[in-house]
């Protein structure tokens, strides 16, 4: 039954789908840290 | 409150795994459709995340608004009380108990109106003018992912089992759809006008947003009942062990929604901090600083050291 | 409520109680605190991002304070509006219509129609009422003139200005200053926000210099305070 | 009261006025209608017989894009001067110079509209089956309900950046509902199979909730500084 791909096809995009998203939260994060350090720098 | 945030991670990933399991070995097969109807464990408690959070961004929105000025903000207080006493009496009275669909009970329906004025008067207690609008901000981010994955893991379930990719008479599934084009314009509104006023924009359109979802439930319900199409899903009540563990998996995603919504808060706070502190030493910077008395101090805020 | 015009000079009709303004992340206005007097005539100076313009803009009600109160003749701002007259350095005007086509239009704004009216502001500003040409093809110095008369349209007590000189020729200007020498004389308040401060020397009750978003000095007299950096004085000093 | 409608005539009147002072952006608008009909025709074959179902859609969607380019224009000329500064300086009450720009931008949008149609109806050489004269209040409500939620997020992307492009964002999304009852209402008038009965009731709800919504919030976005 091939049926069974999709299921884990939607699993996966599923999770998928949460990492990018998670991904870019880090992402942003990284860049706010690395304005925070600009700040200190350009006094 | 440092440590909570890892604790209820991990808490968070077991509640996950333990889903995953009943999920795909504990929950029986369905007769029609087989073991692809698991799909449903992922991509109903999804749809009810979205609603809600999409339900919260809403009421942010609302209390933004209100907070404006003390008496529209005491008007919208009594509104609410008004709908949570309506909504709690009114499914018991005969003439609309039978209006209900079959699946529902009188006393579910009250209890939904109780948490939503209640849920109301919390986040009015919490959440205060600039933290209201970072609330917004965070449950309609969080909220388009999860509705995200409503939309890919639709049409991934209707294809084997009714072989076609999209059915626009799926009432479910296209009033998701219409509700992930509201709020996907809410996002764009907010990185498109960067001004002050962003954020009272912003709670505007969410509240022409929400007026919109009864529509367009009704306009695409009629337009069902004129050309009848498969609905994903099947309605009609569902084996009370499938419906176990779909409220399982429901907590679990409720919990992971929580943890991602608490993060991008966090990192929305940080956010406006740093930019505020940045543009406070652009400010400060140019030469003009030489006057008599540059009484103004850099109050820079701690975060920059 | 007293009408301030009989009032003896001096009482206050302008009070701003630490108004703190901020456009998302930039803070314009960092707690002022002013009183202004009704019948006197003031200009605000400071350099650009001093805050001039959005100190102007809070007091004629178009912005709305992040924090503090402002009071207008008691009020405020959108509660005074009637006596409050606002002018820019763009003119505030269609261009596709004639000067008395467009006072005619903002008059009924206020609710007090009548034609007469347009034609005294128009001629008190030195122009012509029959003047069918559209605004968009007026000089600059005539264009600032009728933005001034639909400001004075209808005989407020207080005129907030913005740059109202700005690239407009010497002898308007001078003129423009003559016209407001007389209505503050009639007891009108006014705020002028101008870099060319000199033109108002001798005119004006008082300077009120801005820094950094806060009035950080008032004096009565242009030459006695420091003169603002970049500040060219126009004309002879 | 009185002067709150004086003052929305006014303005509706200046409006007007100016539009027939300067028609050039009303011909630009109709040439643009005509060019949208012309591509419809061209992409759609009108001999083909299920075309007759489908140009319900094809006359709404002709009439969005025209009213997306018209309501575009709504605040063009108080921009250019700053004007509206003018405007919320003055006692007069922000949903008077809502409701004249509403009124405005749907006697353009009509007008507009009134090219339209006789084109579809040309070209597709359309016969309708059901009850025609229901193609009225279907219109009618249909123009309201693009041009009055049209005007306000006109309003809104004032202070966006890119403003022609926030406008039907904002817009297109909130209108599905309307769209739907509209193409539906439209196509089951002309086919005539079923009634429009409740596509119309559904549109009227719409303007009625949105009209209200429009007015309670215009303030807000107009002050919003």
């Amino acid at each position: 039954m091939n049926s069974i791909k999709f299921l884990y096809a939607a699993y996966i995009a599923t999770w998928l789908i949460h990492s990018l998203y998670i991904g870019s939260l880090v992402r942003r994060y990284g860049r706010l840290r690395q304005q925070m350090k600009d700040l200190g720098r350009g006094k | 409150m440092k440590r909570a945030f890892p604790i209820l991670a991990v808490l968070t990933a077991l509640l996950l795994v333990y889903a995953f399991y009943q999920a795909l070995w504990v929950a029986p097969t369905d007769a029609l459709q087989g073991d692809v109807y698991r799909i449903i464990y992922y991509h109903v408690p999804s749809a009810w995340t979205a609603f809600l959070l999409f339900f919260i961004n809403f009421i942010a929105s609302v209390q933004y608004l209100a907070n404006a000025r003390p008496s529209t903000a005491r008007a919208a207080r009594w509104i609410v009380i008004a709908i949570g006493i309506i909504g709690f009496v009114a499914p018991f009275i005969p003439q609309v108990k039978q209006q209900l669909p079959t699946g529902m009970y009188p006393s579910s329906v009250a209890t939904t109106f109780l948490i939503i004025t209640g849920l109301y008067f919390v986040i009015g207690k919490y959440f205060v003018d600039q933290d209201l609008d970072v609330l917004a901000v965070t449950t309609a981010e969080v909220g388009v992912v999860f509705c995200s994955i409503v939309l890919v893991t639709g049409p991934i379930w209707a294809r084997p089992v009714w072989g076609i990719w999209w059915a626009p008479g799926d009432i479910r599934l296209t009033s998701t759809l219409v509700l992930w084009l509201i709020y996907v314009s809410y996002l764009v509104l907010r990185r498109f006008s960067d001004s002050a006023q962003t954020q009272k924009l912003a709670a505007v359109l969410a509240v022409f947003g929400a007026l919109d979802v009864p529509l367009v439930y009704f306009s695409i319900w009629f337009f069902r009942t004129q050309h009848p199409q498969p609905v994903i899903g099947g309605g009609g009540s569902m084996d009370p062990r499938m419906l176990h563990v779909l409220l399982i998996s429901w907590m679990a995603f409720l919990c992971f929604a929580f943890l991602v919504c608490w993060s991008r808060y966090r990192l929305e706070k940080l956010r406006r901090e740093v930019e505020e502190a940045e543009a406070l030493e652009s400010l400060l910077e140019p030469a003009g600083l030489a006057g008599p008395s540059s009484a103004v101090k850099t109050p820079l805020s701690r975060g920059s050291k | 409520m007293t009408n301030p015009l009989t009032a003896p000079r001096g009482a206050p009709i302008i009070a701003v109680s630490n108004l703190v303004k901020q456009f998302g992340r930039f803070t314009a206005l960092r707690g002022v605190n002013a009183e202004f007097d009704a019948g006197k005539f003031y200009v605000i100076l400071g350099d650009n991002g001093a805050g001039k313009t959005t100190l102007l803009r809070a007091l004629a009600g178009l912005t709305d304070p992040t924090r503090g109160e402002i009071s207008i003749l008691g009020k405020k701002p959108h509660e005074a509006s009637r006596d409050l007259g606002y002018m820019a350095h763009p003119s505030l005007l269609y261009d596709e219509m004639s000067g008395m086509e467009n006072l005619l239009y903002f008059d009924k704004l206020y609710d007090i129609a009548g034609n007469s009216r347009c034609e005294q502001a128009i001629q008190a500003v030195g122009l012509d009422a029959e003047l069918s040409r559209p605004v968009g093809k007026y000089s600059q110095g005539m264009r600032q003139r009728m933005s001034l008369a639909r400001a004075i349209l209808h005989d407020p007590k207080i005129l907030f200005l913005d740059e109202p000189f700005s690239n407009v020729d010497l002898h308007s200007a001078r003129e423009m200053v003559g016209l407001l020498k007389g209505m503050r004389d009639a007891g009108k308040t006014i705020l002028v926000v101008t870099h060319q401060a000199a033109l108002l020397e001798g005119t004006a009750d008082e300077f009120v210099w801005m820094q950094a978003g806060q009035i950080v000095d008032r004096t009565n007299h242009l030459a006695r305070g420091h003169l603002a950096p970049g500040d060219a004085p126009a004309g002879e000093s | 009261m009185r002067s709150f409608w004086s003052i929305a005539l006014s303005t509706l009147t200046k409006d007007i006025r100016l539009e027939w002072r300067s028609k050039d952006a009303l011909n630009a608008m109709l040439f643009f209608s005509l060019l949208v009909v012309v591509i419809f025709v061209f992409s759609f074959d009108p001999l083909a017989e299920e075309s007759r179902h489908i140009v319900g859609g094809l006359v709404w969607v002709a009439f969005l894009f025209a009213a997306v380019v018209a309501l575009n224009q709504t605040w063009a000329r108080e921009l250019r001067n700053q004007v509206l500064d003018a405007y919320r300086v003055s006692p007069a009450p922000a949903n008077a110079l809502f409701l004249a720009k509403a009124i405005g931008n749907f006697i353009l949008v009509s007008l507009l509209e009134a090219l339209m149609a006789p084109l579809f109806v040309i070209f597709y050489n359309l016969r309708v089956l059901g009850p025609a004269w229901q193609l009225i209040p279907v219109t009618l409500l249909g123009t309201w309900a693009l041009v009055v939620n049209g005007t306000f997020f006109a309003a809104m992307s004032l202070r966006t950046r890119s403003r022609e492009l926030m406008l039907p964002l904002l817009l297109f999304p909130v209108s599905i509902p309307a769209v739907i009852s509209m193409v539906a209402a439209t196509t089951s008038i002309l086919t005539g199979d079923d009634p429009a009965h409740f596509y119309i009731v559904l549109l009227l709800t719409y303007d009625v909730v949105f009209t209200t919504a429009c007015l309670a919030l215009f303030e807000t976005v107009l002050q919003a500084e």
